[in-house]
């Protein structure tokens, strides 16, 4: 079976560590880690990067077994949490905050979304749980609810391609789609997520680890959150210095260039940080249970955290 | 009915080795759920009126893209049918694209139709047109020509001899020809609704699958099932039994 | 060679030198060269000669289903053009229509004349009579026997009331004994309608129990090699010593034919 | 050959067509590309090895695909037509899957077996496997029992009578169950690639729509067509020809 | 009834009071009623009966493919257990495997008995040869006429060499010049081969032709109703006067049976 680790004692270093994520801005960490060693440098084994274009995506991964830590949003991870009854994942440290942006086109008037096309880059991931929250505060309902609201999930490139095709009106995106779109496609800015929160702070990326990988290599687990506290730490030090080492490594994963005035646009908009964010991801989770995306029974993240390991890394 | 105890029996059979393999507890519940958790799921998405809505959708969709492709396969069928050199000229192109998946097609499709039902409606015709085309020609080229001597030295011809003769010599393998169209289109939209539109039973397990939840993605599969088995069921098979019953071929058999 | 006596009125059909060629991967072959051959109004002709001779050609002309490269066709003194429901054929295999009733199929011709549908009904019901099959209006196709199919697809020419009845080896395919029903059958109706009949066989005795008279076509080229009148009272008995004489000169007669069909058939040997 | 010329002939009309389109100018050249946008995108991705390296990855899952599902369905086919119980028992379950999109199995497939080729390898192999197994059970069933009788009397036997009649007798039917099973795997692995695994020629057409190239996804699409094309011409339409040539099924047409 | 002598040596095949039924939508018919028969080794014996009347019944049953609900079948006078290559049948459509060349074919039941391949090849080729096919080897089933398919199917029998072949209308499907020929060819191949035969056919004038007796069934239940023999030199002549006698014999014998089945075949009337 694809699940479960290899014949290994518990409390041996693995082999080798699957890390997920994505490659976008909001998972700096995981691109400089990855791409500049890092990780391995601090755990000592071999990692295995496994990238994703979406957060449900990495989350089918992570039940299948198939990564130990990952890069994710709070919303996937909220409902992997509760789908599996704890069984799937920790979260153990925050990771990057803001850099989720509301683009419309610019003839929408942002009060009155009457009849609009809108897309989020997946059903339930944090940009379309925060679009879903919008709508519903502002008494707009989308069509599978009877209402006139299209709000489709696709794929961040689609998004981009009908927006500047004017197939859509407007869209709830991560980094660095945002900027894109108001870059590329003469988007206007509606709304930075990080303004609708208290002191800015809005959960975008965790990092998380599967609990048996967790309870078999604490270890492992703790001098990789070292490095990502490390990555993080370097970050807030030199901003334009790394943004250069990120921007240079997703060139290299997408096979081509990004555009300078984009990614600076976008860099701007994250913080990224180790604070996990637990008062935000609780906000989040019932915001994502008010829109019927988490099932019938009201969220419990009882032990969605646990953050022992964070206190002793970084106190 | 016999066969429609073997039908309950082998449901039922189904079932115990569904739940079998839950408490053999290969997979964890989330990932593998059980057979009471998807008819709670199923329940869930019924009274919430989410399954009508998602039905309505898609059956909408492949009444319209199957009629399409079945009415369009079949004229392009007759006419190949009908002149040598355009099924020599058209005929390889047919082919070909009978082999294509349409799914293929989709992001070109929304390029040039847009995010729309336009795009979901060409890749699901597409799917089916060239199937039902080139079983239509077939069929009406191997028409025994008897029929045809026979209808002539009796007075018919053209408009008359094609509908009256033509097409119901060629029904069975018409049949054939609808009822490959139909599963090549449904496939279509079951791929589309799960890459590309909001509503509809596709979009629904995609909904399942983006939330990680594996108990509606299960529930939603057993819809789509219980659509297709019923579709052959109601429709081909009634409509094939039908047919072979008046051709007399099951004698031969 | 025998030619009937000129009468005022014109012949039923009249071929005058018909000649047909098909071409072959091995070049043009001649099937049918200068066949002339006068039909007069009510008589039952026999086409008789070994499988091959181009029997069928013939016929497909006649019918106006194929045209001869040379050499006319007249249908009461007129030129033909294509197929019409003036000359109806029954093929050997019947080809029946499976997807309509033995009624419907019988109904079939009448319709494409748009004959109303209560008079369409009376006359397909006659002619099922006439074939005894009335209780089997309803049947399909595929539900008959291989003599039942037989007599739907007369009773289909006869509710035309064609002036000419076509039969290409109608009977090849029964048994004997169904055979032999049909012959006293086709004979019996024949009687009522007075209609003019050219049935091709290539079996000696059938054209010696069904025709009026009989003629012989050679094997390749397919000529008109022989005409043979038969007065013969009828209901004939196959053991009849006349009629035995005529097989019998005949069979001789078309024996050279035979043995080259033979040859082919035998292979090697 | 008439033939050959005829597939020229029509292919350089299409390419007219194509390009008398884009002289039309119904959308911009950046969504409807010209036919030497797609012939350049398909150069490079030929000089840089991409298609190559796709196609390699695209043939072998196929490869495997379709050869579990063939292997499957021929085994289960030829079980079900063995035993009256076991096919009244399974049967309308193979008939329910086979209506099933396999490409909606493909949530699951990744939670059961992960974000593998395993995964990918089950939906193919879904796709076909049902399919090829009612054709092999209907076409044993179907079988002129005269040969059965004859090699009976003849002393023909269990496995004998098996391999030595029931298989060969057998074979037109089972061709062209596989050649639908074909069509249907390929559906499925063309659509699982492009949702969600990469390498090959779907991620590569994937890779087109997420750069926003409409002449990458042109070109994809040429190479898909070609493969369908060469499969279906080079395999199965080829053995069909000799099994109707041995059989002398088109002196019957 | 006329027994044949008691013979020292047991008889290649006798049935002693075979009855089989069928289990029929309207219940249980009983198709062959205490059917008992003495065949002698190189005997040539028809039996005939009218449509339905259980031939082939009997026939599944001689060659194992069915049992029989009560009665013996015993074969030099050991009872049978299932079909053998002792008791080989050449059905009325051949049955031949078109998957396989005419050698192919005739190869086939010699391979089941792992006979090594330099042999089975001889034995096919010599009885390919025996039915005047041996050019036609490679060809393949649907290249050959009717006639030459009827052939190879006997061909394929008489390479299994079995002490009995039994024919079930082997020549139904052909025209009458075929089967006159196959007719000729069955009785020289006879001569040579000396095997023990057993035909069956619905056709009086096949029978006579062909048998050294003649067993006649009875319609439904299906009995021995009648036999003949028939001791007249071979070949023989169809309008024989002393054959024509036992004919008109054989047919007025029939003739109540024949009417039974007459009855079904015309429906109405
Ligand atoms: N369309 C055709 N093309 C080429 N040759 C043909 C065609 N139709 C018939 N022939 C040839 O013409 C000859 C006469 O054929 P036809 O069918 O008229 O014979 P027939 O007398 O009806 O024989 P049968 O008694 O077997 O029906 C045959 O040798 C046949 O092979
Ligand atoms: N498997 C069966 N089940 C029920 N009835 C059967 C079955 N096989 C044969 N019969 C019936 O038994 C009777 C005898 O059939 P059989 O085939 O032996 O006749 P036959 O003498 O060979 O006729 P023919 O000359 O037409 O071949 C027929 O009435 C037939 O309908
Ligand atoms: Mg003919
Ligand atoms: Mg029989």
């Amino acid at each position: 079976s694809a699940r479960g680790e290899g014949p290994e004692q518990p409390g041996a270093p693995p082999g080798e560590v699957r890390v997920g994520y994505m490659p976008n801005l909001t998972h700096a960490q995981a691109v400089l880690g990855v791409a500049g060693g890092t990780f391995a440098r601090y755990i000592g084994a071999e990692v295995r990067p496994r990238l994703f274009t979406s957060g449900s995506a990495a989350l089918q991964a992570l039940f299948a077994g198939e990564v130990d830590l990952l890069y994710v949003g709070p919303a996937p991870a909220v409902s992997g949490y509760l789908r599996s009854d704890g069984a799937a994942l920790r979260v153990i440290a925050g990771a990057a905050s803001g850099g989720s942006l509301f683009v419309l086109r610019p003839e929408v008037d942002r009060h009155d979304l009457r009849g609009l096309r809108l897309a989020t880059p997946g059903i339930g991931n944090s940009q379309d749980v925060a679009l879903r929250h919008l709508l519903a505060q502002e008494g707009w309902r989308t069509r599978e609810r009877g209402g006139d609201v299209t709000l489709s999930p696709m794929a961040p490139a689609e998004i981009l391609t009908l927006f500047e095709r004017g197939e859509l009106d407007g869209a709830w995106v991560a980094e660095p789609w945002g900027s894109r779109l108001i870059l590329e496609a003469g988007g206007v800015l509606a709304i930075d997520e990080r303004d609708l929160w208290p002191e800015g702070r809005v959960p975008t990326t965790l990092l998380a680890v599967r609990p048996d990988f967790l309870s078999r290599h604490p270890e492992t687990v703790r001098r990789f959150l070292e490095a990502h506290v490390a990555i993080t730490r370097e970050i807030q030090a030199d901003p334009e210095g790394s943004r250069a080492r990120v921007q240079e490594a997703l060139a290299e994963l997408q096979g081509r260039p990004l555009n300078d005035e984009v990614i600076a646009s976008a860099w701007a908009r994250i913080d990224f940080t180790i604070d996990p964010m637990a008062d935000a991801v609780a906000e989040l989770a019932d915001r994502a249970f008010a829109a019927g995306l988490l099932g019938a029974r009201r969220p419990d993240l009882a032990s969605l955290y646990d953050l022992t390991l964070l206190q002793e890394v970084a106190p | 009915m016999a066969r429609w105890k073997a039908g309950l029996v082998s449901a039922a059979l189904l079932l115990l080795c569904w739940q079998g393999l839950c408490w053999a507890g290969l997979w964890p519940r989330y990932v593998f759920p059980w057979p009471a958790d998807v008819a709670a799921t199923l329940w869930r998405l019924i009274s919430t009126m989410e399954l009508a809505v998602a039905l309505l959708h898609t059956v909408k969709r492949i009444g319209l893209g199957f009629g399409l492709s079945a009415a369009g396969g079949l004229l392009l069928g007759l006419g190949l049918s009908r002149s040598r050199t355009l099924s020599d000229l058209l005929g390889p192109l047919v082919q070909g694209l009978q082999s294509m998946p349409s799914i293929c097609w989709y992001p070109l499709a929304i390029l040039w139709f847009g995010w729309n039902e336009g795009a979901l409606l060409f890749v699901t015709t597409a799917g089916a047109l060239f199937a039902v085309a080139s079983a239509a020609e077939s069929g009406v080229r191997n028409i025994p020509p008897g029929y045809i001597r026979a209808a002539a030295t009796m007075g018919a011809r053209g408009w008359r001899l094609y509908t009256r003769v033509v097409l119901p010599a060629a029904l069975p393998s018409l049949l054939t020809g609808l009822r490959l169209g139909w599963s090549f289109a449904w496939r279509s939209l079951m791929a589309g609704e799960l890459l590309f539109l909001n509503l509809g039973l596709g979009h629904l397990l995609a909904m399942g699958r983006d939330l990680g939840d594996a108990a509606q993605v299960m529930a939603v599969i057993v819809a789509i099932l219980a659509v297709g088995v019923l579709v052959d069921r109601a429709c081909f098979s009634r409509a094939e039994a039908a047919v072979r019953l008046r051709f007399g071929f099951d004698k031969a058999a | 060679m025998r030619q009937p006596a000129v009468q005022p009125v014109p012949p039923e059909l009249t071929l005058s030198s018909v000649t047909k060629h098909f071409e072959t991967r091995r070049g043009r072959m001649k099937v049918l060269d200068r066949v002339s051959l006068i039909v007069r109004r009510g008589e039952f002709l026999c086409l008789l000669g070994p499988s091959g001779c181009g029997k069928s050609t013939l016929f497909n002309i006649i019918a106006g289903l194929e045209e001869p490269d040379s050499g006319e066709v007249l249908v009461e003194g007129e030129p033909i053009s294509g197929p019409g429901p003036d000359r109806v054929v029954v093929f050997q295999d019947g080809a029946l229509f499976p997807w309509l009733t033995a009624l419907g199929n019988v109904e079939f011709g009448l319709s494409l004349q748009n004959i109303p549908r209560a008079e369409r009904r009376e006359r397909a019901m006659a002619a099922l009579e006439m074939v005894r099959l009335a209780r089997f209006g309803d049947a399909y196709i595929h539900e008959l026997s291989g003599g039942m199919r037989q007599r739907v697809a007369i009773a289909r020419a006869l509710a035309l009331e064609p002036k000419l009845l076509l039969m290409d080896e109608p009977f090849a395919a029964l048994d004997a004994q169904t055979r032999n029903l049909m012959h006293e059958e086709l004979q019996r109706i024949w009687a009522r309608t007075g209609q003019t009949i050219i049935f091709v066989t290539h079996n000696v005795s059938e054209a010696i129990r069904l025709g009026d008279r009989i003629a012989v076509l050679s094997f390749r080229p397919g000529r008109v090699r022989r005409e043979v009148t038969i007065q013969h009272p009828r209901p004939r008995k196959a053991d009849d010593p006349r009629l035995l004489e005529i097989r019998t000169f005949l069979v001789r007669d078309l024996r050279s034919d035979v043995e080259a069909a033979v040859e082919e058939e035998l292979g090697d040997g």
